[in-house]
């Protein structure tokens, strides 16, 4: 009787455990629902709508030593052509003999169209707290924008196109630091989360497509307009890397590999975050 | 020269819809920067909403306003085609106006 | 084209792409890591050798954080072999300190200084209290930590062992070895079990 | 007051500028800024706000819909609107209990103009949010908590 007594008592406290943890578990529901609605509140009045104008206005008014304007810029539907051609980048460019995603090849034409040295175009291309957005981060709004509703279409054709899939998805699972990071650390797996914020499983279609979908993004918490470029390079900050160079061919690369995960997506950007 | 605000106006059954973003950083005068200084509070303070020669909404803000703010409301007696004209001034002196046709 | 993209992983393929055929060796793992190693460059604190991998850092790349038993055994072996117990026995410091380096996520990015205190960072990944309902779930919930695994001398090495470098146990974990890769101080790693096994714990709460 | 001065002679170029291109006239631009209540965005408390608002005392009320949310995902963005049933609202403000200073924004709504308005707001921490509305001279008040969360990899 005593031991089955002490039996009972000890399922009994089991049960008890259980049934706290039980009702964290649904505090927790609760809690995802509320920042669901948390972010849906926010969707309407994104800020990022304020850059839009300031970018195609840079996109279209003659700049530079040979006081060109970008609209020449062939982003790979032919020149002149902004509408859905950010749904199709990174792709590969015969001019360039090189794989560019949409902030490289923006630097390129800055470059070649308007004369632009390349070491002036490639410097700070983010801005700072209590900094005014910067000219590649209103254009990168306003080329984004043409996309809205363009099916994800990164183009797998091109030899180099290929090659950049595959150094890109090395990148991806490569461990390093003093953390030992890769992307595939908080980038792997289903239904993870870093505290309350998703992590989208890039080995899994639909989330790489809804990922990639909202890149570029209007970030609440930093009050800026942050580019798939920004995107890559604070995750390696996290990640306790080095900093990656600014469209250097393995940041390329590693778009490519995460914009080829996420075809058929629809974009969906300049969307508004956390 | 401040960037433009984004405003849109419709007209709706009951009243005109109006949804305004305005660009400003709305610097509280709390944060350091790089080198550990303060910088100084930098806040729109009075933002005016007018419609026919009348102010439909008026309002005075603090540096607690998000950055970049953003304010809805309605308003009775517009119609489509009409102008909404919206106004701020900041605490430096600094100031913008930008109108929007309500559709 | 699509096919091609599975094809190119075992073998050179042929590509048509316009009215050009082309050939399509996929890049070696030397290729791949120049591009990389040209794509990064130091930023404060952050130096460019961060990307040269450590045994353990290349077999979990390489397999996908899957290793096979053989390399998993190897992995562990090594990992446990790095374990420093605290000198003085002492398992336990305390657990109020210990939840300032569970909330805290700074330390070793280009962003911190040399001087900057690293945090521990545990509530990005792990559940602790009740009360902190900002929470990931990268690893398993810890709530309730000791009350579901007591505090026996087992336990307290265990967890001491896991804190220090979690490949002992489980090579190939995504956490980071906080003791072995120097995140956490021995000292801030007592105050992190404080905060685990510390019956006055809020996680035991 | 040094500092009121240099601003004085700061503000009058801008607004004599903007006179000149029609936008506001420069005595109008002038009232809106020396009309900014300064002594109530300083305030710490509801009754020092409320005093400072002209008024002496403030009731609760049912009549006061907030919509916000329960959860932030960050502080430094929190959507809030206020809708008032109380008859011959003239006023909507906007508090917040534990941020640095209490009153985030105040709304003056002319005849016409629906009761309702939204916004979104800086909180520092999870606190009460606070809306209070003026009708009539008398002054109301409805309350919320707004949980603000840590976000992201925290670095």
């Amino acid at each position: 009787m005593i031991h089955e007594s002490a039996g009972a008592r000890r399922r009994l406290l089991a049960g008890c455990v259980l049934t706290m943890v039980s009702a964290v578990v649904a505090a927790q529901s609760n809690t995802m629902d509320e920042i669901a609605r948390y972010r849906q509140m926010l969707q309407d009045g994104n800020p990022a709508e304020l850059l839009i104008a300031r970018g195609e206005e840079l996109w279209k008014t003659p700049r530079g030593p040979r006081n060109a304007s970008l609209e020449q810029c062939d982003l790979g539907l032919g020149p002149g052509v902004v509408k859905g051609a950010y749904a199709r980048l990174p792709r590969y460019f015969a001019d360039a003999d090189q794989v560019l995603d949409f902030e490289g090849r923006l630097v390129y034409c800055m470059v070649t169209l308007q004369g632009v040295r390349r070491g002036d175009a490639v410097k700070n291309p983010f801005s700072g707290a209590g900094q005014r957005a910067t000219d590649i981060e209103a254009i990168t709004t306003y080329v984004v924008d043409q996309s809205r509703g363009a099916r994800i279409d990164v183009p797998q054709e091109h030899p180099k196109e290929m090659a950049a899939f595959d150094r890109g998805r090395y990148l991806f699972y490569m461990r390093g630091g003093p953390y030992d990071f890769a992307c595939s650390t908080c980038h792997g797996a289903d239904n993870q989360r870093i505290r309350l914020q998703d992590l989208p499983n890039f080995e899994k279609t639909e989330a790489a497509q809804r990922a990639f979908a909202q890149w570029p993004a209007y970030r609440v918490s930093q009050g800026a307009l942050r580019t798939m470029q920004w995107r890559i390079n604070d995750c390696f900050r996290q990640q306790r890397f080095p900093e990656p160079v600014f469209v250097s061919q393995a940041t390329i690369d590693l778009i490519t590999f995460l914009g080829v995960r996420a075809n058929g997506g629809t974009m969906d950007s300049p969307s508004i975050k956390r | 020269m401040p960037d433009p605000m984004r405003i849109r106006a419709n007209a709706q059954q009951d009243g005109v819809d109006v949804r305004v973003l305005m660009s400003h950083e709305m610097e509280t005068g709390q944060r350091k920067d790089g080198n550990g200084n303060i910088v100084p509070a930098h806040f729109i303070s009075n933002v005016t909403v007018t419609h026919g020669g009348k102010t439909v909404l008026s309002a005075e803000w603090g540096p607690a306003v998000s950055k970049n703010p953003y304010m809805q409301f309605k308003f009775q007696g517009g119609k489509k085609g009409d102008e909404v004209t919206v106004t701020w001034v900041d605490n430096m002196g600094e100031t913008r106006t930008d109108k929007a046709t309500i559709a | 084209m699509r096919l091609h993209r599975f094809v190119a992983w075992f073998a050179p393929a042929v590509v048509v792409g316009g009215c050009a055929t082309q050939t399509y060796s996929p890049p070696t793992e030397e290729e791949t890591r120049a591009v990389i190693r040209a794509g990064f460059h130091d930023r404060g604190i952050a130096k460019v050798d961060r990307l040269n991998q450590t045994d353990l850092q290349a077999s979990c790349s390489k397999y996908h954080n899957k290793p096979p038993e053989d390399v998993r055994a190897r992995l562990q072996q090594a990992a446990g072999a790095t374990v420093k117990y605290p000198a003085d026995g002492k398992w336990l410091g305390d657990f109020k300190q210990g939840e300032r380096i569970a909330q805290t996520g700074v330390g070793l990015q280009w962003t911190d200084g040399p001087t900057t205190v690293n945090g521990g960072n545990c509530y990005a990944c792990h559940q602790l209290t009740k009360e902190e309902i900002s929470y990931g779930n990268i690893g398993p919930s810890l709530y309730q930590y000791a009350k579901v695994r007591g505090t026996g001398e087992d336990t307290m090495r265990y967890t001491w062992g896991k804190i220090w470098n979690t490949h002992a146990y489980n090579a190939c974990s995504q956490m980071p070895r906080f003791g072995d890769a120097g995140i956490l101080t021995e000292e801030q790693i007592k105050h992190v079990m404080a905060l685990l096994l510390d019956p006055n714990s809020p996680v035991n709460k | 007051m040094k500092t009121g001065r240099r601003e004085f002679i700061r503000l009058g170029g801008v607004f004599g500028a903007l006179a000149a291109i029609g936008v506001l006239t420069e005595k109008e631009a002038w009232a809106q800024q020396q009309a900014w209540n300064k002594a109530a965005f300083e305030t710490k408390n509801l009754n020092d706000t409320i005093k400072a608002l002209g008024g002496s005392a403030v009731s609760k009320s049912d009549d006061i819909t907030m919509t916000v949310p329960d959860i932030a995902e960050n502080g430094a963005v929190v959507p809030v609107g206020v809708a008032s049933r109380v008859p011959g609202t003239t006023q909507i403000y906007i508090l917040v209990d534990k941020n640095p200073n209490m009153l985030a924004a105040g709304f003056t709504i002319p005849q016409g103009t629906e009761p309702n308005i939204s916004t979104r707001i800086k909180m520092a921490q999870t606190s009460n949010v606070l809306a209070v509305v003026k009708a009539n001279n008398q002054f109301f008040v409805a309350t919320k908590e707004v949980k603000v969360t840590l976000g992201g990899c925290g670095g």
